[in-house]
């Protein structure tokens, strides 16, 4: 199952695309950091390879739908920073006219029908799509991307219930990063995890999620199951976040240890070990690497300087997209 | 002109839609061999087969949650909710996401569904399956709210609604499936947002919903025989609401009734009331009376339900009083 | 584990609760036909061994969450006729004065916490039940009956997953009758219905629901052991309604078959197959069995007549009981 | 006397209670070491302990329907949810369950349980944090509903909610968690169901909720300033609702405006408004003015979230506008 993404040019693009989620995070940290950045945000930083292992393996034409920590699965799916900054700060020319912000993110052209704030809110969404694909016979995909703290939600549930009865091509995507805000996973859910979807007859599977070409191999192939109507299928993909819930998060140690954390980012960060795949296996160069980072930095500063810089919507929008018009 | 039940309406309603759209799809308990326990959408399933008329779990918020998904996509989902009460299970999904979505994303995802849901009471079905909620919706921007009021409005709103590019919810009140009423062969829609003077009158304005149409109209003819002119306003949608047609209408009559089955308390007879004791102000010669249903949970007991909705008798007794200016 | 009820007394006990419950619902059932029963009702009838083999392992204080198919459950846990036929018609002296009918009658003092008309609208009462004699020190257990259908509830789903963290004294009762309205169970739940509680983590078991004996040892067994703190627990109970969904659904072959219904009624019934075996196992005489039978329906008979006499509230309580005095 | 804020008020609320009544529990997400996202609830576990102070999963429906059965079965829950727009996850447990018990039951059984939870835009945090969904409840029987103010109503109204046999909504603004006041040492409770006086007047009248009524108390000073005395009413609890003080200072002053968070449309401005125009018809000069949030879902945008909210400026041009006829 490895030989689609054995080759030199995919493996560029998954690595650029971890770089991308993390640079544009280090950005958005700063962002708040320096008080630029109205409201809060979830940083996805030490999950990259889960979103980038996943949106590798999909079309542009195949759906996702994601989280209040959206933005890894938003630029995972290729969208572009400038629109995104633009969105994080509110400006008109942010993917939803600043309307939505960090939390509602949606890039309807590359496939992300959005963010959501409530947690597990969008299994029905995802679900959904996986209906319209396959009533419409578009041969598309979707992934629902939903975090361990979500499997607190009844609405997931139901949603994969009636994705097993009608045999719906849609990936449940889990990312267990051990933590809901400030609360272990195990002190949220009884059981085990798997079980919460083989219970409803879906195929379940679980996979290192800082290992991006595990994470890519296993859903390439359960892509091309679901489209097929082998589907729908659950991932657990167990990671890790590197810093708080939200970036206002910042004394940590009540609910988490600093070794705990140190741990994941000195020996399982995503991106660290596939730079060193990527060397050792002669497919890049560490001087190479370094430069795709450095190019991808730069565009990421640019992108907040445009953004800090670009126009906010007009006061006549606020009443405006209330309805679609007919 | 032929007569057709209100629920033959909506069952044609749906089907001529579903023939000039394959998108449209219908989700919900017991909606296809069933027909839905009030058997409106009896036949469907007949002729537009499991694949388009499909029985889910009993998991409302779960398939709403998968019809706001698929009216995203390309989809056109007719959501069936068997009992307007059960609207609690499936807020989060058609407030915070369906509602919300085109505006969250700048205009660029529609969500075009409808949700086809009932109401009413007196059935002696108790409290938990005789609610009348609209005004919960009707709070909600981003939601369009239709309350059919005759077999004709219940076919012409349900294909406005299906037509929509939002999300529209439809309250039918279950007490008037059987009602016939003329319906014309020929295709025809009712816009959103049009109220209906089913009645002109000159003395006092009646502005009544869904079933209280009726209620109001039958009080009408009784003040007739007093010599009193009612004239008798059906919004069809409270989201858009009509509020010039019932402006004008106080503004020349001078008093006004605002009938609802819905609780009264913070339901939509304030909204309604309110708007013309403002706008119409310098007009009323006497405060605008509100009489929606008690504030009580619906009780079983009939001896007791059938005190809890407004009656015909009811609003002659108040527009009386009110234009005897006891009110 | 089957010492505690193998006398005659306790299996004579069991005989009367369960043709109680029939003698009930065929006076609700005439009720209805002959239009004095104000809206319709729910038939428990074919199903009597799960609510009596369940009810009579648990004390009067231990409490029970119920469905719109009620009446058996109510019954059982020892409810009076008259009160409840006064409360079917929405007579002053019902268990509700009226107020609820067929679909919420309550009996607090024999601990039933209510009848729902919202399917599985109950599973957090009965949780909650739970978390109070834990908290309370009270030693009782609450039992949560629900049907096939509410496995599509997702509010089960959180509440199960809560009871097993948090270890309270509950028993999920999941009567499957094969249908949720007018569809078969299989349409509705992918999966091993099992694997729906073992999924958070709760024992869970199956028995035979037209068994009243293999209940009750099951349901004593557990019980015994929630005390002890070890709960909570599932049980998956096979058993069948004999009437339509509710009392107005008489023509049904579109979805079930007249042979599946015979042969579940002739085979299968819980009362005809209990009585045989206490006969067998000369515990009773039919003659003894059938005068209880007799008596019964008199008194079933006598309930109706009293509540068909019985005052209607006062309109003067239409808004009363809407809020609790302080 | 103390100034303490309204986070720490709620805080004591809560602890002097359990102190009183070992049967109330604190159900909720991260509210034990964490002490919820607003710290509000911090140190109550150290005290209480996590048998009283449970941190439950992101299960809201479960956790709100595990507090109906407690609270019917002897405990007195208090539940925390950590965001008002999640109100429409709970709403089958919160109104067809734990609003209707009582009466389904025929009085015999209670149901006392408090739902804390917020309100309130312009904190950048979009459609789906934002929301001040009081309406909602407030239109169903069977749920009372408090909107405290300020430190000091945070208090006395928790600590009447707590010893109500009813279930009880409580809404706080977050953004007037750090907001100090005055706040006795010594215990006191807050009657439901009587509106506070905050400033007296006789030109007109500003009925205003929650931090609505800051912006009142702004726009009042400025009124004041222009010689034009307004008095300033904050209802405190919406369920029940103090009609009578309402009305007796419109009476006085012939004038009023009705202001509040939640969006415009069929929202509790339409209820006091209608009710006052009814009810003090004879008294008023001009219309009853309402000024609830646009009828528009929350945008993040801080261009924009900001025009969506009554300001006290708003309010006062308004005032002024209305006194001088222009409305
Ligand atoms: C329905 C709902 N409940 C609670 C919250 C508040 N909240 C936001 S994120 C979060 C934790 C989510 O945990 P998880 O799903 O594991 O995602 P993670 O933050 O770890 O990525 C909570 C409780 C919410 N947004 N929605
Ligand atoms: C939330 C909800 N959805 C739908 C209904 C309508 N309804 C009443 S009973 C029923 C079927 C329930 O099936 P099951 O749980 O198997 O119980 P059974 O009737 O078989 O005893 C349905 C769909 C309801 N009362 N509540
Ligand atoms: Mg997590
Ligand atoms: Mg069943």
């Amino acid at each position: 199952m490895t030989d689609k993404k054995d080759n030199r040019e995919s493996y560029l693009q998954m690595f650029k695309q971890m770089v991308r989620i993390r640079a544009f995070e280090e950005q958005a940290n700063q962002l708040y950091l320096s008080a630029k950045m109205p409201g809060l945000t979830h940083m996805y930083v030490g999950q990259e390879a889960v979103a980038v292992g996943i949106c590798e393996a999909l079309t542009p034409n195949d759906k996702i739908t994601s989280t209040h920590r959206g933005h890894g699965h938003c630029v995972a799916k290729g969208a572009d920073f400038k629109q995104m900054f633009c969105e994080l700060l509110g400006k008109e020319e942010g993917y939803c006219r600043g309307k939505g912000g960090s939390m509602h993110i949606a890039d309807q052209a590359n496939g992300n029908l959005g963010a959501n704030a409530i947690v597990g809110g969008s299994a029905g969404i995802a679900t959904g799509a996986a209906l319209s694909a396959k009533q419409l016979g578009s041969n598309e995909v979707s992934v629902c991307f939903f975090g361990d703290g979500a499997l607190g939600q009844g609405l997931l549930y139901e949603t994969m219930n009636m994705a097993a009865l009608w045999k719906l091509p849609v990936i449940y995507a889990c990312e267990n990063n051990l933590y809901g805000e400030y609360t272990k996973v195990e002190e949220m859910a009884a059981g085990d995890l798997m079980a919460r979807a083989t219970g409803f007859g879906i195929e379940s599977f679980e996979v290192d999620g800082q290992d991006v070409l595990a994470v890519n191999n296993l859903t390439q192939e359960l892509v091309e199951r679901a489209r097929k109507g082998h589907g729908p299928f659950f991932i657990l993909l167990n990671t890790y976040r590197y810093y708080g819930h939200h970036v206002g998060d910042i004394n940590r140690e009540y609910y988490r240890s600093k070794e705990e954390e140190m741990l994941w980012r000195k020996e399982r960060d995503p991106i660290t070990n596939f730079t060193q795949l990527l060397v050792e296996k002669k497919i890049s160069t560490p001087e190479e690497l370094k430069s795709i980072e450095r190019e991808i930095e730069t565009e990421a500063e640019e992108a907040v300087h445009y953004a800090l810089d670009a126009a906010w919507p007009d006061a006549s929008e606020v009443d405006m997209h209330v309805f679609a018009s007919n | 002109m032929r007569e057709i039940t209100f629920g033959a309406a909506v069952n044609e309603a749906i089907a001529e839609e579903m023939r000039l759209d394959e998108r449209i799809i219908v989700l919900g308990e017991d909606v296809a061999e069933a027909g839905t326990p009030f058997k409106v959408l009896s036949g469907l399933v007949e002729e537009f087969g499991t694949q388009r008329i499909i029985d889910t779990p009993i998991s409302e918020p779960g398939f709403t949650g998968i019809a706001v998904g698929a009216a995203m996509t390309g989809l056109r989902p007719i959501v069936d909710l068997m009992f307007g009460d059960f609207l609690f299970l499936i807020m989060d999904q058609l407030c915070n996401q369906a509602a919300k979505t085109h505006y969250m994303s700048g205009g660029k995802l529609n969500v075009p569904m409808v949700l086809r849901t009932n109401m009413g009471a007196t059935r002696r079905s108790a409290a938990q399956h005789s609610q009348s909620l609209h005004a919960l919706v009707a709070h909600i921007p981003g939601l369009k709210v239709a309350m059919p009021s005759s077999a004709y409005e219940a076919k012409g709103l349900m294909k406005t609604a299906i037509r929509d590019n939002n999300p529209v919810v439809i309250f039918e009140d279950k007490l008037m499936y059987n009602d016939k009423a003329e319906v014309p062969e020929e295709e025809y829609l009712i816009n959103f947002g049009e109220a209906e003077i089913l009645h002109t009158g000159s003395d006092i304005t009646l502005v009544a919903t869904s079933s209280m149409v009726q209620q109001a109209e039958m009080a009408a003819k009784t003040l007739a025989k007093q010599n009193i002119s009612a004239e008798v306003i059906d919004p069809r949608t409270i989201s858009p609401l009509d509020e010039t047609t019932i402006i004008n209408s106080v503004k020349k009559t001078s008093h006004a009734i605002v009938i609802d089955e819905g609780h009264q308390n913070y339901g939509i007879t304030a909204e309604i009331a309110a708007r013309i004791s403002e706008k119409a102000f310098y007009y009323l010669d006497a405060p605008v009376q509100r009489f929606g249903a008690m504030d009580v949970p619906i009780p079983f007991s009939p001896a007791l339900e059938d005190l809890t909705v407004p009656t015909a008798q009811q609003i002659h007794e108040r527009a009386v009083l009110l234009l005897e200016g006891k009110l």
